[in-house]
């Protein structure tokens, strides 16, 4: 390793047009990085960690972006160092993909759909390495053993739309080895993996950054990953580069403030050993920490669910037909207490939204049973299920559009008012305004549009939107994922407020088990549309019993950089269909009680 | 609207994501010369139309056989002034280009708002409710989207015979589809998208929810599909004229104009060429504006327009 | 297999309605003896022609032996052109069958839709990536005019000018007719201009819309030459939108080249449908618009099928979801 | 020898046109290509259909007739007849030119025209010459080897003038391929026809076999002078204008009044026009179905007067002022002591002045001008007499309509279902056969609404004194029937029911060097089209 710094970047200011005029996306930012290295840059949408990184490969024109000044000094192979921000298309050409590889944050996406594997591999060979196709052919089976894909061969002449997200991410990794650079840009490679995915991507990247001697720039806002890879790391924040240092450093000794407001923020997996009820989480300087007192939930069920199954029928054939079924959720049934969380916690594809929404019935369930405080919730006819979702509301994931972009705040928090007739004329606004008082939001805001607030503010307004009908129970699906850490722990301890407050009960819907583990009473792990385990939130997280729950609370990252994270590199792996020839009757589910109140599936999916 | 972006896209999202006011599409329209002109001379044209009354330098009908088949900028007998010259019956080209444009003009409009008021109803509806109305209406509307519609359009007409209301029905017919699978693709967009989804947990019927929340928010594609049938429906009802089924005279349309013109092609050009003229720049008047009204009310293009520096 | 037999079940009941729509509206308004033979016909004249053509028959009749007439590729015997009679029990046997008159005019017709076609497309999408690649500059600006104007302009009215510009003024090109090469060249312009503009716009706003697609970026990031990713990936990308409108403006040539063909006296469906509704021979109306609807709705169902060649996705059947 | 025609007619009125001076064609071998745009194709080429120019035009080339007119003179000359005289009031005896062979070969003779004769008037034929059919069916037969007698199963005194109607076509053909005989005409003309393009043109070539060329009766100003001829269909007027001017065409029908008065100042071609038997008037209703307003005189005469007919006659072109009547001059019944109805707008309101004083509600006035969409410049017209009627303060709206709305409204099975109107129908009608009689049945008679075989049912007034007259005067011949004819004529004229608008000239582009002689029936005939120098 030479300590000749691969890559050298300077006082690097990169603008933005727009309507304010330019606006300043990376303001003086300075690293370096030195062959061999993992630098991360960490920080929260906003922070300009993305737009670093393409400055450096010169792609922010394509977006309107301009390098204003700085350097970026690159020592080429060829014809030595050079800045990067002034070099011709001729020259980038060159290095792009050659020299330096690319990596990005959503593999579905970043594949052209039209071609297949082998020739989206080959194209980077041919420019580069001026290769046949064969040769290239040949070259592409043996970067994708490299990225220990399953089946290279017939990979090479599928469609990217063929292939898992975590197998096309390797098809990513693999392109941007092709032509061995020596510098690798990952930007945000994992961020739309699932967590077990996200454990091979990560152990895979490291493992091909050993091998290869390839630098890497890995960019993420996780700073758990962060300290599972980085060798050292650049703290950003609104353009600004705010801290710099070695991992551990970072990690054990923050300097700056946001540097220790990221790292309070992030929950972290098992800290909560030995507790029995949720905690408020860290934000510093928040005033909520008073309600930190432990919530403690009523034995009265609120809602039990009996064996709910929904399928999504396939048609097809002349008579549009059912020919299949998409079985999404199979035979789930729990129960809620008063003033409780059950945490429906898995990966993508595991059902739990369908399962918020079914219980809701903003889907209909194919059958099962719902009873909500007594009622049975699917005997319902639409009129009267309108009038019982006065006492049943839902919080959504997405803060951007969960609003409707085109209505006052006001009108959208009146809007369960205005459709139960709760409150008249200007008594209707009165009541927002308390609303908003409740969640913390400036009175004011209720003129604006969604719009003009930040992600935090939105998914208040959506709570606020939720209580105005006094419910006694909120299914919040995904709530805090689309937010940034530090805004998700604000949200987040609003919700255990109201809780406490007011005795909501909720199902919440996270695919984090650590913001699970914090927040809820309850836990059940969702996988391919059944429950695998269900118990309280010790039960699960101290006594796994599942195998599945077991790999999901392994491949959490956590923020102790000294895991080898290498081990995790498997292949990987086939998850079965969940789609199935209709008249198909999954076997009946079969769990076994380990103790009181904590069930595990035995009879399928082991 | 699900298109993955790509993180860098993140980092600048407040840069491209300001609110955009009233203002600003001002500002924008003044910054895009063509635009601008094209939305001049709509205004023009509009005030013209309206105004015809008043505006007209002289009747659009009526005879006057001393000043018959004058060219442009001549004098009549006596001493009008005729800026675009005189018809075969001595009626001032200008002043009838004036009252045509009220023909053709609320042909396309009226056409244009009838079927998109059907349509959209249509749309709207089957693309929320799903199921065998949906079913039904979109089956409708492909097999109509598949039919030859000026011929069709031609055939009608020959069996009812021209004018300016069965103009209008029978565009309507043929063009309500046109609306519907544009609405019913929005409002298939719109269903799946989580506002709605949280207007259905918070109670609203689902008329309320088509009406009230997803309506608003599907109104610029919508009204960027009104202005090109607009525009559609002018050159329509300019064939239809031309071949003899469509306004009658003596309404004065465009389309008809040419027809009447053809006639004297060669020795009184200003016959035919001011008429289509006309219709040439109201149609590419109206195709433009819509051009930027769908560029600067796209989340994505949109920044744009409105980025300065 | 099955979506293919399906879409051309669906097709073929397009084209039944649509003829049966066709049929039923010219019986059900006017009395087509009546507008054969003109006002000062005899009653008696009329009366002969109605039972000699069937019109007496209850509609219901009538419309079964049509129907069944067609199935068997029979569409009548035109009621003008072919014979000036009344027609009588001994002429429907030597009277030319509609089919046969309509059918000898598709060549002209599909002569001039390929024409401007293969002017249209090429033209058209080479405008339209060329504005995709720099939205916002003056390239840009110049196609979306252009394009525009294309679609602005009222295609009689071009065709008449044309006309006096390049047959009568210049005497370059014949002013109309069938003939060779240089009688299809001012027709096919005036045809294109429309079909140019529409591609333009279209290829311009999907290429813009795939530019904006991560995979551009990956591909940026690969080092591809900006016209690689411009004409390769983008463009394959955006191929079904583009393909659709070729599609959409090849069904409108079929049948909007009505008034060209009329301006230019191009012998084409489109002359012949106006010269059957000018003399009111409804058999040849009905025939004349089957054909043509059976043309369209084979377009329609030829792009259709084209999509399952231009995706992968729909070819291997994975958009089922 | 021949009846019916009024004397005046057969005086040799010049009723041809002609470019340049006399001819002074030379005889030349044929050579070149003749090219005609014309306005409209032919339906069909069968050999009815020379009775009038607009079904086939140029079809006389290729079909001869037995007997023709010529445009020249306007007398009956000898064509395939050599010779015809009167047996009796309904027979007719003709003698059929020797040597004469058809293109196909066979010959000419009793037996070929009978056939022809026989299938051509043949009522189970029904062809649409029937118009033009008379009181009976004609017949004929031969009665030796060249000689015929045509017959009609009632009198006909216009026997002769239906001989001049039909062609003669190749009686093998009609043997053998009927169905041939619609598209493949075989006739013995001075042209065999080559090729009929369905959508483009017809075409045929010069006969050098032709009998014209060696008999001292052959008419035409000349042998024919081009070798081919072609007819192009060119629906547009500006698009058959445009052809002459481009030189891809010698000659174009019916160029509008303006290019006529433009090809003055070019030298490539010449514009030549001539009257024709065609007519445009508007029929107001009267006694059926009509607003009761109709029935008052005054009204009547105050529209009348309030129309400017001359002005319209200008606006329209190639047309002079009608004599107040229906009709050609040469007509039969034709009144010469009929004026134009003048224009009189002072007069006009004055009598719409004194109705109102008698208490007739002016103001209920609202005459729909209606026009038929296939009328020329229909919409210019009725614009020009909507805007005259609105000078002198008659209401009127004005509309064009297709013939799918239109003829339902014209006929009486259709407006007797309107509720009562105040219609001025726009009519353009030729009238070739020389004789009021059958425009005066079907535009003026009672219809009788239960019979549905008369020929009136489109007539708007009904008058049984009328009636009565009509039906005497039909039975007679001669200058009586003429003398009843023209009081007829008058006594329509002084009710104000139709007003003549405009006798129709119909003009030619021809190219220069070319001479082209033609009568009112516009027959567009290669040997009558001259190369000159």
């Amino acid at each position: 390793m030479s300590s000749e710094p691969l890559i050298q970047i300077d006082r690097l200011n990169v603008e933005f047009p727009s309507k304010l005029g330019p606006v300043a996306a990376v303001k003086n930012v300075s690293f370096d990085i030195a062959p061999g290295e993992i630098l991360c840059i960490v920080g929260e949408s906003g922070s300009g960690k993305s737009v670093s990184s393409s400055a450096i490969m010169q792609l922010t024109k394509f977006s309107g972006g301009r390098v204003a000044s700085g350097t970026i000094r690159f020592r080429s192979r060829n014809d030595g160092v050079i800045d990067l921000k002034n070099a011709d298309e001729k020259t980038m050409r060159s290095i792009r993909g050659n020299e330096i590889g690319m990596i990005f944050q959503e593999p579905m996406s970043a594949l052209n759909p039209n071609f297949t594997i082998g020739w989206q591999m080959a194209e980077t060979l041919q420019i580069h390495r001026g290769q046949t196709r064969a040769q290239a052919d040949a070259r592409s089976l043996e970067l994708l053993k490299l990225v220990r894909i399953t089946e290279p061969e017939k990979r090479l002449t599928q469609y990217p739309f063929e292939l898992s997200g975590g197998m096309l991410q390797r098809v990513v990794i693999a392109m941007a080895l092709a032509c061995e650079p020596d510098l690798l840009i990952a930007d945000e490679p994992t961020t739309a993996l699932d967590v077990t995915v996200q454990a091979e991507i990560l152990g895979l990247i490291d493992t091909l950054r050993r091998e290869t001697g390839a630098a890497v720039l890995f960019i993420t806002h996780d700073m758990a990953v962060v300290a599972q890879m980085a060798d050292r790391v650049v703290v950003m924040y609104q353009g600004e580069k705010v801290e710099e240092g070695p991992v551990r450093q970072i990690l054990e000794a923050p300097q700056h403030a946001y540097t220790k407001v990221l790292l309070d923020a992030v929950p972290r997996l098992g800290e909560m050993r030995g507790k029995a009820a949720p905690e408020a989480m860290r934000v510093m300087g928040d005033d909520t920490d008073a309600k930190a007192e432990s919530i403690h939930p009523s034995t009265k069920p609120i809602l039990t669910v009996e064996n709910l199954v929904k399928r999504f029928p396939i048609f097809g054939g002349f008579a549009r037909k059912v020919v299949a079924n998409v079985h999404a959720i199979e035979d789930i049934s729990f129960t809620i207490h008063e003033k409780e969380t059950l945490s429906l916690v898995g990966e993508s594809g595991s059902g739990k939204s369908v399962t918020g929404r079914n219980i809701l019935r903003l889907e209909q369930p194919t059958s099962g049973k719902v009873i909500f405080d007594g009622t049975d919730v699917l005997a319902q006819s639409p009129k009267d299920m309108r009038d019982l979702r006065r006492h049943m509301q839902m919080i959504f994931q997405d803060p951007y559009g969960s609003l409707n972009p085109q209505k006052r705040l006001l009108d959208q928090v009146a809007e369960p008012i205005h459709n139960f007739k709760l409150e008249k004329g200007s008594a209707i606004e009165d009541r927002v305004a308390g609303l908003f008082d409740r969640v913390r939001l400036p009175r004011d805001f209720m003129r604006r549009y969604p719009s003009e607030l930040s992600g935090g503010q939105r998914q208040r307004v959506a709570i606020a939107r939720a209580l105005a009908v006094n419910p006694k129970f909120i299914v919040a699906d995904e709530a805090v994922s689309a937010l940034d850490v530090s805004v998700q722990a604000q949200v987040l301890n609003l919700m255990m407020e109201l809780q406490a407050d007011l005795g909501i009960s909720y199902l919440f819907i996270s695919h984090d088990m650590a913001v699970v583990e914090r927040v809820s009473h309850r836990v059940a792990v969702m996988f391919m549309g059944r429950i695998v385990e269900i118990g309280t939130r010790q039960q699960i997280f101290e006594n796994p019993q599942h195998n599945y729950t077991k790999t999901l609370l392994a491949a959490v990252p956590t923020l102790n950089p000294d895991i080898d994270i290498r081990d995790r590199t498997t292949l990987a792996t086939k998850i079965p269909s969940p789609i199935h020839l209709a008249g198909y009757a999954p076997p009946k589910l079969v769990y076994q009680e380990v103790s009181e109140g904590h069930s595990v599936l035995i009879n399928d999916l082991q | 609207m699900s298109d993955a972006t790509t993180p860098e896209l993140d980092d600048i999202k407040d840069a491209r994501d300001v609110n955009i006011t009233k203002l600003d599409y001002a500002r924008a329209i003044l910054k895009d010369k063509v635009t601008l002109v094209a939305v001049l001379f709509l205004a023009a044209l509009v005030i013209f139309t309206a105004g015809a009354n008043f505006l007209a330098p002289h009747p659009p009908t009526g005879l006057n056989f001393l000043d018959s088949l004058l060219p442009p900028l001549s004098r009549g007998a006596n001493g009008e002034f005729y800026l675009l010259g005189t018809d075969e019956l001595g009626r001032d080209m200008f002043s009838r280009l004036i009252y045509g444009a009220r023909v053709s003009v609320s042909v396309g409009v009226i056409g244009a708002l009838v079927s998109g008021i059907v349509g959209v109803f249509t749309g709207l509806t089957a693309g929320y409710k799903g199921g065998l109305y949906e079913d039904i209406v979109m089956r409708l509307v492909d097999g109509m989207l598949s039919l030859p519609s000026l011929l069709v359009a031609l055939f009608v007409l020959f069996v009812l015979g021209g004018g300016f209301v069965n103009l209008i029905l029978v565009f309507s017919i043929l063009h309500w589809m046109v609306f519907a699978r544009l609405s019913r693709g929005l409002a298939l967009e719109a269903r799946s998208s989580t506002y709605v989804k949280a207007a259905k947990a918070l109670g609203a019927t689902d008329m309320r929810i088509i009406f009230y929340h997803i309506l608003p928010n599907v109104i610029p594609p919508i009204l960027v599909l009104l202005t090109l049938e607009i525009a559609t429906l002018i050159l329509s009802e300019a064939s239809l004229s031309f071949l003899g089924f469509g306004v009658q005279p003596p309404d004065p349309s465009w389309g008809l104009m040419i027809a009447d013109g053809r006639e004297h092609i060669r020795s009184a050009w200003w016959l035919v060429a001011f008429p289509g003229i006309a219709i040439f720049l109201t149609a590419l008047s109206l195709n433009l504006v819509a051009n930027w009204l769908r560029a600067v009310t796209d989340p994505v293009q949109r920044w744009r327009w409105f980025a300065k520096g | 297999m099955a979506y293919v037999i399906k879409r051309i079940c669906n097709s073929l009941l397009i084209l039944f309605i649509t003829i049966s729509f066709v049929f039923i509206a010219g019986r059900l308004i006017g009395d087509p003896a009546l507008n054969m033979l003109g006002s000062g016909a005899s009653d008696l004249a009329i009366n002969n022609l109605r039972e000699a053509a069937g019109l007496n028959d209850p509609l219901f009749v009538q419309y079964v032996r049509y129907i069944g007439g067609i199935l068997t590729g029979d569409f009548g015997v035109s009621y003008r052109y072919g014979y000036s009679v009344l027609p009588s029990e001994n002429l429907s046997e030597i009277a030319q069958p509609v089919l046969d008159i309509v059918l000898e005019r598709i060549p002209a017709t599909f002569a001039l839709a390929g024409a401007a076609l293969s002017v249209a497309v090429p033209l058209g999408i080479f405008m339209g990536v060329t504005a995709a690649a720099n939205p916002r500059s003056a390239a840009d600006r110049i196609v979306t005019v252009l394009s525009l104007a294309g679609v602005s302009v009222v295609q009689f009215w071009l065709g008449l000018m044309l006309i006096v510009l390049f047959a009568v003024q210049l005497g370059w090109l014949p002013t109309g007719g069938y003939g060779g090469f240089s009688y299809v060249i001012l027709p096919a312009l005036t045809l294109a201009a429309r079909p140019i503009g529409r591609i333009a716009q279209v290829t311009r706003s999907a290429v813009i819309q795939e530019l904006s697609k991560p995979y551009i970026v990956t591909a940026r990031a690969k080092g591809v030459p900006e016209f690689k990713v411009v004409y390769v990936h983008a463009l394959k990308n955006a191929s079904i939108p583009i393909v659709t409108m070729i599609g959409d403006e090849l069904s409108a040539l079929l049948t909007g080249a009505i008034l060209v063909e009329k301006v230019f006296a191009w012998p084409g469906v489109g002359l012949l449908i106006i010269d059957s509704l000018s003399r009111s021979d409804l058999p040849l109306i009905q025939a004349s618009i089957a054909v043509v609807a059976a043309l369209v709705v084979t377009v329609n169902l030829l792009v259709d099928f084209s999509y399952r060649l231009l995706n992968p996705s729909i070819r291997l059947g994975h958009t089922g979801a | 020898m021949i009846h019916g025609l009024k004397g005046r007619l057969l005086s040799g009125a010049v009723m041809f046109a002609t470019v340049g001076m006399a001819s002074t064609a030379v005889a030349q071998t044929p050579e070149g290509k003749l090219v005609i745009a014309i306005n409209q194709e032919p339906q069909d080429l069968g050999a009815q259909g020379i009775y009038k120019e607009v079904n086939a035009t140029g079809l006389r080339n290729v079909l001869e007739g037995l007997i023709a007119i010529d445009p020249a003179t306007g007398e009956m000359i000898p064509v395939l007849a050599t010779a015809w005289e009167r047996v009796d009031g309904s027979t007719l005896r003709m003698t059929i030119r020797e040597g004469v062979t058809f293109h196909d070969g066979s010959p000419l003779d009793a037996a070929a025209v009978a056939t022809s004769i026989n299938w051509v008037w043949s009522p189970e034929n029904a062809f649409t010459i029937q118009e033009y059919a008379g009181p009976g069916v004609i017949t004929a037969e031969a009665i030796d080897a060249m000689t015929i007698e045509v017959t009609s199963s009632e009198p006909d005194p216009l026997l002769e003038f239906r001989m001049t109607l039909g062609g003669v076509s190749s009686a093998v053909q009609l043997a053998e391929a009927p169905e041939r005989h619609f598209d493949t005409p075989i006739g013995t003309g001075p042209y065999v026809f080559d090729e009929w393009q369905r959508g483009q043109y017809w075409s045929a070539d010069v006969n050098p076999d032709w009998w014209g060329l060696t008999a001292d009766d052959a008419y035409g100003t000349t042998t024919p002078d081009f070798a081919e001829l072609q007819l192009v269909f060119r629906t547009e007027n500006a698009a058959r204008v445009a052809m002459v001017q481009s030189g891809e065409a010698q000659m174009a029908m019916f160029p509008s009044s303006s290019e006529c008065d433009r090809a003055a100042d070019e030298n490539a071609y010449d514009c030549v026009t001539g009257p024709s038997t065609t007519y445009l008037y508007g029929r107001l209703d009267h006694s059926l179905h009509a607003d009761p307003i109709l029935q008052d005189p005054r009204i009547r005469e105050a529209v009348f007067l309030g129309l400017d007919i001359k002005g319209l006659v200008g606006l329209i072109g190639l047309a002079s002022v009608p004599q107040g009547q229906l009709g050609t001059k040469e007509a039969i019944g034709f009144n010469e002591d009929l004026s134009p109805y003048p224009y009189d707008p002072e007069r006009a309101m004055a009598l719409l002045a004194e109705a109102k004083a008698d208490g007739v509600d002016i103001s209920s006035l609202n005459i729909e001008i209606v026009g038929r969409d296939s009328t020329p410049r229909i919409s210019t017209i009725v614009q020009a007499m909507g805007a005259m009627l609105q000078g002198v303060g008659i209401g009127n709206e004005v509309r064009v309509q297709t013939p799918q709305e239109f003829n339902p409204r014209v006929r009486i099975g259709g407006y007797a279902n309107e509720p009562n109107r105040q219609m001025m129908q726009i009519h353009v009608k030729q009238n070739p056969s020389g004789d009021y009689g059958l425009l005066l049945l079907s535009n003026f008679a009672c219809p009788e609404i239960d019979d549905p075989t008369g020929p009136a049912r489109s007539s708007v007034y009904c008058d049984a004194d009328f009636d009565a007259a009509l039906e005497a005067a039909m039975g007679l011949y001669g200058d009586e029937r003429d003398a009843a004819m023209q009081a007829l004529v008058k006594a329509i004229h002084d009710r104000h029911l139709t007003v003549p608008l405009a006798l129709l000239d119909r003009g030619y582009l021809v190219e220069s060097g070319i001479e082209f002689t033609f009568g009112t029936d516009h027959r567009i005939q290669a040997v009558y089209i001259n190369k000159v120098d």
